[in-house]
């Protein structure tokens, strides 16, 4: 399968249906940080050029926060398209991923509690 | 055996680029009792239609197949052609092989084996079609238009300065709908009450015209022609005939706390009171919710002051029952309901408004009498912020599918009128697309944008969000910049989607109207019959059909009237001839029909009948034709198969279904 | 029996009644069948017994075409068929005299699993034994009166009767098995069990006609089966449509007006068990459309000339 | 009957007049392709589809029968779709008792405006009864092996 149906097979989104009014990248949190905008993310699909966004810096400043999801009105949900993109990222790291033991190592006084636990139940599927 | 003639069309190359019709001929050929058979590029034309003819009359043929498209298409053109040359025009049968077959299908092969088993089955039926003759039913010379908004009444008078009585009939307590709610109206900027009064007016003066205000469709029956309707006349509490509309009542009424519908419910009213200075009829209604007489029964204030005597308290709700020949629907429509977007703050902040209470806080009658200023404390706003497309193709469940058309130039006007009677006030607006086809629409459009200096931005507005300090946080994005952008406002004007009026369904479902997914009534044809509904004696008029704005409404409420005022100027309609038939023989009288006519068209007699020498007496089922309308309910109910439908035959639907699985 | 036989004396004599509708002696103890009698010397060969199980009134829709009234005795359950009848105006209940009378349960003579059966005593009525006593070639043997019931009767609609004009004798509860069981046993099997089950049994049928003669629902004056209305009239018996359709067709047309007599099943000379699709529509309908019961009065809306606009979906909730 | 490679079922489609069949055209003039397996057959309305028509369609080689109608409370005739309905549902019951596949026999409300969803109906309606094969069952019925 390729990158494209990969991701459209994770994300389940369409992305010919998006109309580019942008209200994803008006609701982005992160949007100041991030070099491909939530509102672009469907053309780097279209355009066969998944590699681009999974090894874009936005792939990991999208907060998950879902405020584009909620408020897509067509459907297209970008936030999904970024984490099927993320997933692919992740699965063909496949086992090089973080063990939970090697965390602990990793941890310092400032990293929130609740940043951990909701990576855990992210991405420990 | 009946000698069959197979007529098949190429449609340019519509058909005959995907089906061969050359195959298709050939095959037919050897289909029983074909004995003509022929292909040519355009069968509806005037030289299809010839040869048609010639092979008619050449070959005697006792009926007809043409290949071709929808038979919704062109069924009719080929009966005449048919009729015209001595053939029953129900000796036609039509294989649909564009609709149903070429357009559809890709291989040529396997589009030419579906478009032969197509010509099969209509080979097959039309051996057995009767012929039948086309009954006749008067027409009763009345038109009614449901609603009485800028469509309804610009139908209404087109009809009756044809010499036709039409009745409208308008759920509020004055004729004006949503035009009359209205400032300006672009691209001219004349004043919108201006324009819609002198025709209220006119409707409400003219001689051939019943309007019923405060007044509902209650029950639909009968057919085109015949149509027979219940209308209920709400208590008004007021007598209509008294009334002198002095409005003494609406000032003196203690009763001030319900939401004024007119002004969107931005301010209050009176419980007594008409909606606008300009309504039609002048005559007030009386709110029984909010009526302290009607509910407590003290009060009575408004009966004290009236000098005509006209207040009735016992008014009752009146139903009254009359006949029209056609009925045009102009239900129109509402701005759909914002619950549903909660990142624009609508239901949160006050400064946050739909464009059309934009309309009437612009309105010198409305409810801060003309002047622009924030419903949250007054002030005048100097940075305001407009919204395009919400709830707009939107393909969630939370708007609506479609573009409603008019958000692009209404947001351009309202743009237009704020920059010009307050220039120290900024506009922007945050737009998808500008969508402005029409005439002198791009013009006014960039006159906005060039002598009026709106700030147009593409990118579409992700939230709103109320400010301590009573300002509205509006994040945003330029597109076309590729930034984000957070603007305060003091103002947020929301281009809310158009939706169909909600009584809509409940009407079409009445008239047996087609409705789409949105509550759009559906057309006859959506290019060629667009004023009609599929259903005859049904016309559509204004945005019950479709978006559009109040040039279109008027264009199409008199298409909508030529269409009524074509069929009220016949005496009488030719019937549908397909309808139920018992065959007296071997009905069993045993009323099942009866109990699933929808028409009440099946009564029994007791009738003498020879069978096959035995002369007894039987209760028999007997149609009255002119009342069937043909669906066949009646013909799967009856276990003898003693009732059958013309046209549509046992015999007839079971020959298809073995052609087609041959 | 005397009790019926008197009463149908005296309303011959008297003129009130011109006939009387009731079961005459065959051969056999077990084989009487229906009869009208004209003449009070006629009625000697009147018989009540557990054998009558014949419904009489689809014979009323002859019955109604002659002059005078007819006397017709009804079990409970075939007066549901006549109210049905009555609905569907077949029958003029001016023109009969309805004597509702008991009913202890009636046999099978193919339940009776003796080979040269001579004599059966024990299923007279009133007096029925539990216990028939059958005589055969080969000596005496016995049989609870139960074990030789139809099966109608273990799942016996009451002892009501739900039209008559006069009531005589009593009527025995006879319920014994649940309705609906074999039908929920079939539905429970896989499409393959199901259509060799069905295959199977439909592979007896002869097409005797026997079972549509026979059913009081299917009165039609011309039958589809016989008439050109459908292209469907009766053929050979070779692979053609009605061959195959005959019973699904069958139950479909008297859906909803089958008050389950059990008829089809008793008459059947191949022991089809044809019951089975008529329950299968009746516990459908009462299902999905609330409880009915087909002549069981004559206002109520029947199931298939009625609706809801909340009814289920075709296909929702199927097996 | 044996399943090749080329088999292609039958597919007998009854549409009324007034939505089905109008949907059925949009979905031509919308150019939405579904397979040539299916033919459509013109009725009044819903309710004009007597039993008789599905068995008889089945007994003469029909893998599949569809039939389409407007959507319950919008039928041109008010009342006949609700007919219909409770017909069909009793009728495909019974098919189902007989071990007739469910998957064969299909209801489907599709109005004039739902061209996509006639297109998308006998889309999912063919692939499904290819799944199952060709219909050997209601021909056979009578004949025991």
């Amino acid at each position: 399968m390729s990158k494209v149906e990969q991701i459209k097979e994770i994300s389940g989104v369409n992305p010919l249906k998006c109309m580019k009014c942008g209200k994803c990248s008006a609701s982005c949190p992160s949007f100041n940080e991030m070099d491909i905008k939530p509102h672009q993310f469907v053309t780097y699909v279209i355009n066969d050029d998944v590699e681009a966004l999974a090894e874009s810096k936005s792939a990991w400043k999208c907060l998950s926060c879902f405020a584009c999801i909620e408020r897509c009105p067509r459907d297209v949900k970008p936030g999904k398209l970024i984490d099927a993109a993320r997933q692919i990222l992740i699965r063909q790291r496949g086992q090089e991923g973080l063990s939970p033991d090697e965390i602990p190592a990793l941890l310092d006084e400032e990293m929130p509690q609740q940043l951990l636990m909701s990576a855990f139940r992210k991405y420990r599927r | 055996m009946r000698k069959i003639g197979v007529f098949v069309c190429h449609c340019g190359s519509n058909i005959a680029a995907t089906v061969d019709v050359k195959k298709v001929v050939e095959l037919a050929l050897q289909e029983q009792g074909v004995v003509h058979a022929e292909d040519y590029p355009y069968m509806c034309s005037e030289a299809g239609q010839v040869r048609i003819a010639e092979a008619i009359k050449e070959n005697k043929l006792e009926g007809i197949v043409v290949c071709s498209c929808s038979p919704r298409m062109h069924e009719a053109t080929f009966r005449k052609c048919a009729e015209r040359n001595g053939l029953n025009p129900y000796l036609v049968e039509i294989a649909n092989i564009r609709e149903h077959c070429s357009w559809i299908h890709k291989d040529m092969a396997e589009a030419t084996e579906k478009a032969v088993i197509l010509m099969r089955a209509a080979v097959a039926k039309v051996h057995l079609n009767a012929p039948l003759q086309a009954g006749e039913s008067a027409v009763t010379k009345r038109a009614l238009v449901i609603g009485g908004g800028i469509a309804g009444i610009q139908t209404a008078i087109d009809i009756a300065d044809a010499g036709y009585k039409v009745d409208i009939v308008e759920k509020e307590p004055s004729i004006g709908g949503r035009m009359s709610q209205l400032d300006k109206t672009f691209p001219t900027l004349d004043c919108s009450a201006c324009i819609l009064t002198p025709k209220m007016v006119e409707a409400a003066a003219h001689e051939n015209i019943t309007i019923h205000t405060w007044s509902e469709v209650e029950k639909v029956s009968g057919f085109v022609g015949n149509f027979t309707v219940d209308i209920r006349k709400k208590a008004r509490y007021v007598d209509m005939d008294k009334c002198t509309g002095c409005g003494i009542c609406q000032e003196k009424c203690p009763s001030k706390k319900p939401l004024n519908e007119f002004n969107r419910g931005l301010n209050t009213r009176s419980a007594i009171y008409t909606p606008f200075a300009q309504a039609i009829p002048n005559v007030p209604v009386i709110d029984a919710n909010a009526c302290i007489k009607l509910n407590t029964g003290k009060c009575g204030i408004c009966e004290k002051f009236c000098q005509a005597g006209a207040i009735d308290y016992t008014q009752k709700d009146e139903i009254i029952t009359e006949q029209y020949g056609a009925i045009v629907v102009a239900t129109g429509f509402d701005t759909i309901k914002l619950d549903k977007y909660g990142e624009y703050a609508y239901n949160e902040s006050k400064d946050v408004i739909t464009s059309l209470e934009l309309e009437r806080i612009m309105n010198a009658a409305g409810p801060t009498k003309g002047h622009l200023e924030r419903l949250s404390d007054g002030k005048a706003p100097k940075e305001i912020v407009f919204i395009q497309c919400v709830g707009s193709r939107c393909s969630d469940d939370r708007g609506k599918p479609y573009c409603s058309k008019i958000c692009c130039m209404y947001t351009a006007k309202h743009a237009m009128l704020i920059r010009d009677k307050y220039p120290d006030t900024n506009v922007t607006v945050f737009y998808i697309d500008v969508r402005t086809p029409g005439k002198n629409f791009d013009e006014f459009y960039r006159r906005a944008v060039e002598d009026y200096g709106v700030n147009y931005v593409k990118g579409q507005v992700g939230k709103v969000a109320p400010q301590p300090d009573g300002s509205l946080m509006v994040h945003g994005v330029d597109l076309l910049e590729n930034k984000q952008i957070l603007k305060k406002a003091d103002m947020v004007v929301l281009a809310t989607a158009i939706e169909p009026n909600p009584d809509v369904r409940k009407i079409a479902t009445m008239l047996t109207a087609s409705i789409d997914t949105n509550n759009f009534l559906t057309e006859a044809h959506p290019k060629l019959r667009p004023v009609e509904s599929p259903t005859a004696g049904v016309f559509l008029s204004g945005v019950c059909q479709g978006p559009k704005d109040i040039p279109e409404t008027v264009a199409q409420a008199g298409a909508a009237a030529v269409k009524v005022i074509g069929l009220l100027a016949k005496d009488k309609l030719k019937t549908n001839p397909c309808t139920a038939k018992a065959d007296e023989l071997r009905c069993n009288g045993c009323s099942q029909c009866a109990n699933v006519c929808p028409y009440g068209a099946i009564s029994y007699e007791t009738r003498q009948v020879n069978d096959h020498g035995i002369r007894e007496d039987r209760r028999i089922a007997v149609v009255n034709s002119a009342l069937c309308q043909g669906c066949g309910a009646c013909t799967v109910t009856c276990p003898s198969g003693a009732m059958d439908l013309q046209g549509f035959s046992n015999r007839q639907i079971i020959a298809e279904v073995d052609a087609i699985c041959r | 029996m005397q009790e019926l036989i008197n009463k149908a004396k005296t309303l011959l004599e008297s003129g009130e009644v011109a006939r009387v509708l009731g079961w005459k002696k065959g051969e056999y103890e077990y084989d009487p069948e229906p009869a009208f009698f004209e003449t009070s010397e006629s009625l000697k060969d009147f018989v009540y017994n557990g054998f009558c199980g014949a419904n009489l009134s689809k014979y009323m829709i002859e019955a109604g075409k002659k002059e005078g009234k007819t006397l017709v005795f009804l079990k409970p359950c075939d007066s549901y068929s006549y109210n049905q009848l009555l609905r569907e105006h077949r029958v003029d209940r001016e023109k009969a005299y309805i004597v509702g009378v008991g009913c202890k349960g009636k046999l099978a003579v193919s339940k009776i699993p003796f080979e040269g059966i001579l004599n059966i005593s024990g299923a007279e009525y009133p007096d029925a034994a539990e216990t028939l006593t059958v005589e055969t070639l080969y000596g005496t043997e016995t049989i609870a009166y139960k074990d030789a019931m139809l099966e109608r009767c273990h799942v016996c609609k009451g002892k009501e009767h739900v039209v008559y004009d006069e009531l005589i004798g009593e009527s025995a509860d006879t319920v014994d098995a649940d309705r609906f069981a074999e039908v929920e046993r079939i539905e429970a099997m896989s499409p393959e069990e199901k259509f060799a089950f069905f295959q199977s049994e439909l592979s007896k049928c002869i097409r005797c006609n026997a079972c549509r003669n026979v059913c009081p629902a299917c009165s039609c004056r011309k039958c589809v089966f016989d008439s050109t209305a459908f292209d469907s009239e009766q053929k050979a018996n070779t692979t053609s449509f009605e061959e195959k359709m005959f019973h699904i067709i069958r139950a479909f047309h008297v859906a909803g007006r089958c008050t389950d007599c059990g008829e089809c099943s008793r008459v059947c000379p191949q022991g089809i068990p044809l019951h089975l699709f008529n329950r299968k529509f009746i516990k459908d309908i009462n299902a999905l459309y609330g409880e009915y019961q087909a002549g069981s009065d004559l206002e109520s809306k029947a199931p298939l000339t009625n609706f809801t606009t909340e009814d289920a979906e075709p296909g929702v909730g199927r097996g | 009957m044996p399943v090749t490679e080329n088999w292609k079922p039958k597919i007998v489609a009854f549409c009324c007049n007034w939505c089905s069949y109008a949907g059925a055209d949009l979905a031509g003039s919308s150019r939405l392709a579904y397979p040539a397996d299916v033919k459509i057959i013109k009725v009044p309305c819903s309710c004009r589809v007597n039993p008789m028509f599905i068995l008889r369609a089945f007994e003469k080689g029909a893998d599949g029968v569809i039939l389409c109608g407007c959507h319950p409370g919008d039928c041109h005739y008010s009342t006949g779709n609700y007919y219909a309905r409770r017909r069909m549902t009793l009728l495909f019951s019974m098919l189902d008792y007989l071990g007739v596949e469910e998957g064969r026999t299909r209801v489907e409300w599709v109005s004039a405006a739902e061209g996509v969803k006639f297109s998308e109906t006998m889309n999912s309606f063919v692939e499904k009864v290819r799944a199952l094969g060709p219909n050997v069952r209601l021909g056979d019925l009578r004949c025991k092996n």
